[in-house]
């Protein structure tokens, strides 16, 4: 008996090719001819687009596809076994011990309804035959080890207890639980929030290092994964592009698609100066603003929740953009709703062209109404999908400007033209538009109002990289005819960098920064913001475009 | 925190019986037509002198206030009494009361055939889900839940205690019978009332397994090498019996009238008897407290499953 | 009383008997009363309790509880009955005339037929007298009704409450509308019963779970099953079935209030010639097991039963309505039934649509048996102006006597029948019952009944034979034409 | 549309119930078309045999059997139609309306679902029977308000879900007014729902219905309906048990043929989940 040699790769994909049944019944390829590998010890990164095939690919690495699809041609080898031929036994087997994996979505992927030491400890009893006092400790030594506070009381909490990068770092331990000799991270980050994004990528780094295991990471952020792997592949719609050093590939990308990933990630040039606020009238003026959520309702009072917003003070200049960015759940959204009219405030006083629009939008007048706008994170929700692009645009058309019917057509005609729709658009319906179109038809929805002032509430980040550019360039293109004053909410710092002449950073409700972009951004005031930009410097040593925070010439006259 | 939510629910269960009570006495006793005009022909009404017609509604309280009268309904509801029958003056809750015990006692023996066999059947229907058993199990459901019960009870009756006679084909235990002795001569009717039950149960279980057993938590541990009967015993049904309990707590009422049907069929000593008698003699304090008696079993299994949600999902905790 | 059963084989002692009724002349029953005897009544009567009288299965009249019933003068209106001897209530307590004083001072005043007794009194330890409101030839028949048991003596208030009479069974369980268990009593005056137990179950409209219940096993025997199902199950070997000729019909209560179309003669002649008997007989009796009726209670068994004259006519019928001012038809409200007995239901449908064909509407309503006396009476007071409901009741065969009499004013059964028809009727009635000669009182009954073809205060269109089915193993369970007549203490299971 | 019923057709279980539905509907309204003879006409003898004379023999009162039974859908799949019309469109409007204006009509409208749904629908009925008689009148209106609670509850949630969407949001902040918003907006968002919950419902009013004739509380004799055809023909259940199959079948394939075809709509539609599986 011969010990079998090492295998001379971690993984090695030939021309691998997986397809699924749509709904039609045809065979959808979702990865075309795709080769690569990735020696022992390796680190991969593997970006691309959404729905590029980058999950796909990693399950295919644990021999597991989702229902519907197929392997239809190619090999795939992990291991030393052939994850394509090999039975399910076997490949179950490898699981959990062999290869590990750590799902894309940590907060929905522990079970809900069980202790989270629990599910790490199942993993050791069923998959490395642990008692459980022996599963017990390397389970409390695990947590230790991807840096879980407090192990043993932690342990005893159902996920809901936990914050989301608790809950990956659960995700992670579990992985990790029988010392596999190929790790998978499927977007290990894009759940979390930029300061605990940081941190779990260290820790990623950090174990990977001392296990000595090969590490495949999937990201649609190119920061992480230049930070964590020596080489990178890029997919484009299931096929591989590009493959190389991670350095050389974003140092010098060969392939097109690759460049504009480069381009979409890294914001460029320098922020918009502020108009000098002293001259120019400012068109909304926050001041004192409060806001609390209703407690829910019943008969006993719940305890009374903590207020989504306080004192917040701000004010936008005609014509300008004021950047607003925060951690998830400070507030940003319900800033936008405060002040496009879909929530009252609670106290303070919100003045928008000297008038008082502190109140529901039911209650405001008609003109107030139609000059402030608004345009939705979602860009297919936003659409009524019973009705055709055109009568989205046309209905607001008549029912501020009360133009008739034939000109509210042509007006929606001639905002099409201005945000590059196409005029066939116009009777289709918004299911049958790409996100982006989908996305500037709300867009002409405001502006037929002729609006002053425009909320944007995460309007491009359900889209793809390369179409949030075009969408944010019709934006400033239109913003630049129409003068319109925009509030924009966001959690992408280039943006905000690219676009806003004023920014203001919340932190649990609260204004914890504010002033002109570049202050703000070069010398933040307080640690929330410090850490916002700290988690977007990251990626600064590695990438090739310089990070705004590092330039030091002054922008202000 | 806990006990907080318990409060607030049990208030909540508390204020649905008084609306209840409210609802119910606005249906029989202010829409057209009092007391008076259900026990007599509009004939007699017409041919009684006013005097007496005064005197007869004193005697039955209808000239006193509605809002009066609903306050001393509430109040005697309250003391669980349900006041006398129009006709014979007889206290209605003695009349109610032990048939009502009959009834909830088939609900429960019911519930306690149905419920596991509900989760076997729809766990099956979820492992195999979109193969032959799913699909055979699906289509039993459908038929399992159209077919009415007194359809399934007949031919029940029909095979098994006339064809092959294992079982009685009436129900001859007395009203004031024990508990075990009922149940003993009423395999029938728990078995019709049965067969509906696991057909709505195992299809919201089905559902609720389907979804459960593609959620991220079991896709991770199918990743993980778990042993798929520990995912499906330990992770999965857990997850898919919370819904099911709220939807099952929905059937409730569904399950009572049910119940009302298979009794007449198979002459159970419950209020399925109760309630046709009262309906046809126009008893409305009869039809009253039986639904406000039923309705307060709907809102307790309500309130139950929403308990039992609390310990299966520490999230509402 | 002696019964001639024929039966070779010796009877056995022991055994339960389960039987289910399906026709239940009841009034309701709750907790409180569900053992009095005017509550759950017919199976049980002669079960549990003991008139002075017995009507056999040929309606002669038999000796029960007395030893004596007879007139003390011609005018036949008062009248003497002397106790057998030793008769025990179940409570041990001896039978004395007293009890039969306390009953029938309570019957007077509860029981429609004991209302001729003006009063009653205590000759000596065994010897009651009755004095009548006039003279009554057939007495003795209303001393057999159901309603004339002799229950101990009590207060008004709580005489019969407790169940206890001197039958050969004694309750010992009752459920209300559901059941009754009995046990035998060993001292029962003429010999204990075979029986050890009897369990009677109420299955009232329910004549297929009954059947169902029989074919199982739950029941060794079904009452008053219709004709039908007689035909049916006579052909299983395991089962035979006993008939009894001339049994219950049904009366359509006329409730003529002054000013609605029953008041009017000619709308019930209209419908008279408008029901179709034949349809009803053949749909709701099989055709041979009923009878034409001729709208008087009379039996089609008995001898002075006159058959009405001439058939169906629905032209006739239309040609009446129309003289009545109902050209274009009239409708008569809702008629109330309830499954007294199991062909009811078809019953009434035919005689709603064969009425509806000469323009007669009519809305069927069901009612349970269960209080549908009451409900139907109501609180019928015809001194405040107060009618009882338009509706059905079933009627057990009787003799002329007393059938002829329930035609009598102030009686919910003729509808409160008043005018000169009447009177002609009632006086010829009081002819009759004090007519020693057989042959004249019938002639007097022919008379009376012509009268009833002509005014038609109720309707009573048809009847059927009374059925029992039993097991084969059960012998000596013989049915009769008035149920609350059968009696059970010969009986016996193989 | 055309596309929904093109993936409808693929799926044979769908189809079949589509059909059975179809044959039910063309039976009910060509029965007085085909048959000459009155449904409620007394023939000859009861319970004859199947014959040239009557085709599946007479009824226990000698009526035509074959003509009862093709009668026999009509009032009930009417009241049943009627109701869950009545239902469906009350109940979606108030449902959506509902979510639409929130506060204290929210908490009306959830208050009145809660409590109706607490008390189960044959008691509902035999209230109102009680209180107002036996009519087809009575039926249809106490059949909707018992079902409409259920269409409430859908169409609020689903009304709930959609006021999270943009285009609705963007209406209340145009400042529609709410009925244009329930119309315009939400209602031909809810449509393709609302047509399953009306199929459900119409379902479930039918069966309701059924159950209530059986007991003698629905429609009454002599009409000819399947519910009470069965429990006229239990007595002849030994003799001619088509009497009791034929009706009970009847009513058994209707109510099957619609379970399977709105499960293959609302799978086609994608509305389970809407649905809640209940
Ligand atoms: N049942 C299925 N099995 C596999 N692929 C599917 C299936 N259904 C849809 N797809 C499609 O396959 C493509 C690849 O999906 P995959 O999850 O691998 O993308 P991804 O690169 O991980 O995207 P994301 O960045 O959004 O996670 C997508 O277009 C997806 O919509
Ligand atoms: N409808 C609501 N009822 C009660 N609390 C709410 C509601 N919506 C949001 N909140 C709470 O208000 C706070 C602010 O939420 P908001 O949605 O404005 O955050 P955000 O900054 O937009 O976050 P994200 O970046 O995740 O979109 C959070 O704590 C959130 O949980
Ligand atoms: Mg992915
Ligand atoms: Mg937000
Ligand atoms: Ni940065």
């Amino acid at each position: 008996m011969s010990r079998i040699a090492p295998p001379r790769s971690v993984f090695a994909a030939n021309n691998l090719t997986i397809a699924y049944r749509n709904a039609a019944g045809r065979m959808t390829e979702v990865l075309k001819d795709v080769t690569l590998a990735l020696k022992p010890g390796g680190t991969l990164g593997i970006v691309g687009e959404s729905g590029s095939g980058k999950s796909t690919f990693a399950r295919a690495l644990l021999g597991h596809l989702r229902p519907g699809s197929s392997f239809i041609g190619g090999s795939l080898d992990v291991l030393g076994t052939d994850m394509i031929g090999a039975d399910r036994r076997s490949i179950a087997a490898m699981r959990g011990t062999s290869i590990a994996m750590a799902m894309q979505n940590p907060l929905t992927s522990l079970t809900y309804h069980m202790r989270v030491g629990d599910q790490v400890l199942e993993v050791l009893k069923y998959r490395a035959g642990k008692t459980t006092a022996e599963a017990q400790k390397i389970m409390l030594d695990l947590f230790i080890e991807v840096g879980l506070p407090d192990p043993a009381a932690l342990s005893r909490r159902y996920p809901h207890q936990l914050s989301g990068g608790q809950r990956q770092r659960v995700v992670i331990a579990a992985a990790l639980a029988c010392n596999p000799a190929l790790i998978v991270l499927d977007e290990p980050t894009s759940a979390l929030d930029k300061t605990i994004e940081a941190q779990v990528l260290d820790l990623v780094d950090r174990i990977r290092r001392q296990r000595q295991m090969a590490l495949v990471m999937i990201s649609h952020d190119l920061r992480a994964v230049s930070r964590i792997c020596s080489e990178v592949a890029v997919l484009e719609k299931g096929v591989l592009v590009e493959t190389g050093a991670t350095a050389q590939v974003f140092e010098c990308p060969a392939h097109p698609y690759t460049k504009m990933l480069l381009k979409a990630a890294q914001p460029t040039g320098e922020p918009p100066r502020a108009r000098k606020t002293s001259t120019e009238p400012s068109v909304l003026e926050a001041c004192g603003l409060h806001f609390s959520y209703p407690a829910p309702r019943g008969f006993v009072k719940a305890v009374a929740a903590r207020p989504a917003l306080t004192e917040i003070d701000f004010s936008l200049a005609a014509g300008e953009t004021l950047g607003v960015i925060g951690g998830s759940g400070s507030g940003k959204t319900t800033l936008g709703m405060i002040v496009a009219g879909l929530l009252a405030p609670s106290g303070g006083t919100l003045s928008f062209q000297g008038g008082d629009i502190g109140k529901l939008s039911s209650r405001r007048d008609a003109q107030q109404r139609r000059r402030i706008q608004i345009v939705f994170q979602d860009p297919l929700s936003s659409l009524n999908p019973r009705q055709t692009c055109a009568e989205a645009v046309i209905r607001p058309a008549r029912f501020f400007l009360g133009v008739s019917r034939r000109e509210a057509e042509a007006m929606t005609a001639d905002l099409f033209a201005r945000l590059g729709l196409p005029e066939a658009l116009l009777t289709r319906f918004p299911r049958q538009l790409s996100g982006g179109q989908q996305q500037r038809v709300a867009i002409a929805r405001a502006f037929v109002a002729r609006p002053d002032l425009l909320v944007c509430d995460e309007i491009t980040s359900a889209l793809d990289a390369s179409v949030q550019m075009q969408v944010l360039s019709t934006l400033a293109d239109i913003q630049h005819q129409t003068g319109v004053s925009i509030v924009m909410i966001t959690h992408d710092l280039g943006t905000v960098w690219e676009r806003a002449q004023q920014v203001i950073v919340l932190e649990q409700g609260r204004i914890v920064d504010a002033g002109r972009t570049a202050d703000v951004f070069r010398q933040p005031k307080s640690e929330a913001a410090k850490a916002l930009f700290a988690a977007g410097v990251l990626a600064e040593t590695t990438a090739p475009a310089p990070h705004p925070a590092h330039q030091r010439e002054e922008l202000i006259p | 925190m806990f006990a907080i939510k318990l409060l607030r629910r049990l208030a909540v269960a508390a204020l649905t019986l008084f609306l209840l009570m409210g609802y119910i006495f606005i249906a029989t006793e202010i829409l057209p037509g009092d007391a008076l005009d259900l026990t007599m022909t509009a004939d007699e009404m017409a041919a009684m002198p006013p005097d007496a017609l005064a005197q007869k509604k004193h005697e039955l309280g209808l000239d006193r206030p509605a809002i009066e009268r609903f306050a001393g309904f509430v109040l005697h509801v309250a003391r669980l009494d349900f006041g006398r029958t129009l006709i014979t003056r007889a206290p209605v809750a003695d009349i109610v009361w032990m048939p009502f015990r009959n009834s909830l006692l088939l609900a429960a023996a019911t519930l306690m055939v149905a419920i596991p066999l509900a989760l076997f059947v729809g766990c099956v229907a979820a492992l195999f889900h979109n193969r032959w058993p799913d699909h055979l199990i699906s289509v039993a459901v459908i038929f399992g839940y159209s077919v009415p019960e007194f359809v399934i009870g007949t031919v029940l009756v029909l095979l098994f205690a006339v064809t092959w006679p294992l079982f009685p084909a009436t129900v001859t235990a007395n009203t004031n019978d024990p508990a075990l002795k009922l149940l003993a001569a009423a395999p029938l009717p728990v078995a019709t009332v049965v067969i509906g039950s696991v057909a709505y149960l195992a299809r919201v279980l089905r559902a609720g397994m389907i979804e459960a057993l593609s959620s991220d938590f079991v896709e991770r541990l199918r990743l993980t090498g778990i042993p798929e009967y520990r995912i499906v015993l330990r992770h999965a049904l857990p997850a898919a019996v919370g819904p099911a309990l709220t939807a099952s707590a929905l059937y409730a009422a569904a399950l009572v009238s049910g119940i009302v049907v298979v009794e007449l069929v198979f002459a159970y000593p419950g209020i399925g008897q109760q309630m046709v008698r009262g309906v046809s003699t126009r008893e409305i304090p009869i039809i009253q407290a039986i639904a406000i008696l039923s309705a307060l079993a709907v809102v307790a299994t309500n309130l139950a499953a929403d308990l039992a949600l609390y310990l299966l999902d520490p999230r509402r905790r | 009383p002696t019964l001639v059963l024929g039966q070779s084989e010796t009877p056995k002692s022991g055994g339960k008997l389960a039987y289910a009724q399906l026709s239940a002349n009841r009034r309701s029953a709750d907790a409180t009363n569900s053992r009095h005897p005017y509550f759950v009544v017919d199976s049980n009567v002669r079960l549990q309790w003991n008139c002075l009288t017995w009507v056999n299965p040929q309606l002669g009249w038999e000796l029960e509880a007395a030893k004596r019933v007879e007139p003390t003068d011609k005018s036949l209106a008062v009248w003497e009955a002397e106790l057998k001897e030793g008769i025990l209530f179940h409570n041990g307590k001896e039978m004395t005339s007293e009890d039969v004083v306390a009953s029938f001072d309570y019957h007077r005043q509860n029981a429609p037929f004991a209302r001729q007794i003006k009063r009653i009194e205590a000759v000596s330890k065994y010897v009651a007298r009755f004095y009548l409101d006039s003279g009554n030839s057939e007495f003795p028949y209303v001393l057999a009704e159901y309603n004339s048991v002799i229950m101990p003596a009590a207060p008004l208030a709580t005489i019969g409450m407790d169940g206890i009479g001197s039958g050969p069974f004694r309750i010992v369980e009752s459920d209300p509308n559901r059941s009754l268990f009995m046990e035998k009593f060993e001292k029962y005056f003429a010999g204990p019963a075979y029986l050890d137990r009897i369990e009677i179950y109420n299955r009232e409209g329910q004549q297929e779970a009954a059947l169902n219940g029989l074919r199982s096993g739950q029941f060794d025997a079904v009452l008053s099953i219709d004709a039908r199902a007689a035909l049916d199950l006579s052909k299983d070997p395991d089962l035979q079935i006993e008939a009894a000729k001339g049994g219950y019909s049904f009366v359509l209560q006329l409730p003529k209030v002054p000013g609605t179309p029953m008041d009017d003669k000619r709308v019930r002649q209209a419908m008279a010639f408008a029901v179709d008997r034949d349809a009803i007989v053949r749909v709701a009796y099989g055709g041979k097991f009923g009878w034409k009726g001729n709208d008087s209670h009379l039996v089609v068994t008995d001898p002075s039963f006159v058959p009405r004259p001439g058939g169906r006519d629905v032209a006739r019928a239309k040609a009446l309505l129309a003289e009545a001012g109902f050209a274009s038809g009239v409708d008569l409200g809702t008629l109330y039934w309830s499954p007294q007995l199991p062909e009811a239901g078809r019953y009434f449908q035919v005689l709603q649509q064969s009425l509806a064909e000469a323009g007669i509407k009519v809305k069927l309503e069901e009612r349970p048996n269960d209080g549908y006396i009451q409900f139907r009476t109501g609180d019928a007071d015809l001194s405040k102006g107060n009618y009882h409901k338009f509706a059905m009741t079933a009627v057990g065969s009787r003799n002329p006597g007393i059938s002829l009499f329930r035609m009598r004013n102030a009686y919910v059964e003729s509808g409160y029948w008043r005018g000169p028809g009447h009177d002609r009727y009632m006086a010829l009635y009081g002819q009759a019952m004090v007519e020693p000669v057989a042959a004249t009182r019938k002639a007097i009954y022919a008379q009376m009944q012509d009268i009833l073809f002509d005014e038609v205060p109720a309707l009573l269109p048809a009847g059927g034979d009374n059925f029992l089915v039993h097991r084969k193993n059960v012998k000596a369970m013989p049915y009769h034409p008035q149920v609350w007549s059968i009696r059970f203490e010969k009986t016996w299971k193989a | 549309m055309l596309a929904s019923l093109i993936r409808l057709s693929s799926r044979p279980l769908a189809v079949f119930g589509v059909v059975l539905v179809l044959a039910h509907v063309a039976m009910a309204v060509l029965a007085p078309v085909v048959l000459s003879v009155n449904p409620l006409s007394i023939l000859d003898m009861p319970l004859q045999p199947p014959g040239p004379e009557a085709l599946l023999g007479t009824d226990e009162l000698g009526r035509d059997f074959l003509t009862r039974l093709l009668y026999g859908g009509r009032t009930a799949i009417s009241v049943a139609l009627l109701a869950g019309g009545i239902a469906t469109l009350g109940g979606g409007l108030l449902g959506l309306a509902a979510a639409r204006v929130g506060g204290w009509f929210d908490d009306v409208v959830s208050r009145f679902t809660e409590v109706q749904l607490s008390v189960p629908p044959i008691l509902t009925v035999s209230l109102f029977v009680a209180a107002l008689g036996q009519s087809t009148a009575v039926l249809v209106a106490v059949s909707a308000i018992i079902l409409s609670t259920g269409v409430i509850r859908t169409a609020r949630a689903q009304g709930l879900n959609l006021m999270q969407s943009g285009y609705v949001k963007a209406a209340i902040l145009r400042g529609e007014s709410g009925l244009s918003i329930v119309l315009r907006e939400l209602l031909p968002n809810a449509a393709e729902l609302l047509a399953v919950e009306f199929a459900l419902r119409a379902s479930s009013a039918f069966l309701l219905v059924s159950a209530l004739s059986f007991l003698g509380l629905g429609i009454s004799a002599p009409t000819p309906d399947w519910g009470l055809m069965v429990s006229e023909g239990l007595s002849s259940l030994r003799y001619q048990p088509w009497l009791v199959v034929m009706p009970a079948l009847m009513i058994s394939s209707l109510v099957v043929g619609i379970n399977f075809a709105t499960e293959g709509l609302s799978e086609v539609f994608g509305l389970e989940a809407a649905r809640g599986g209940a």
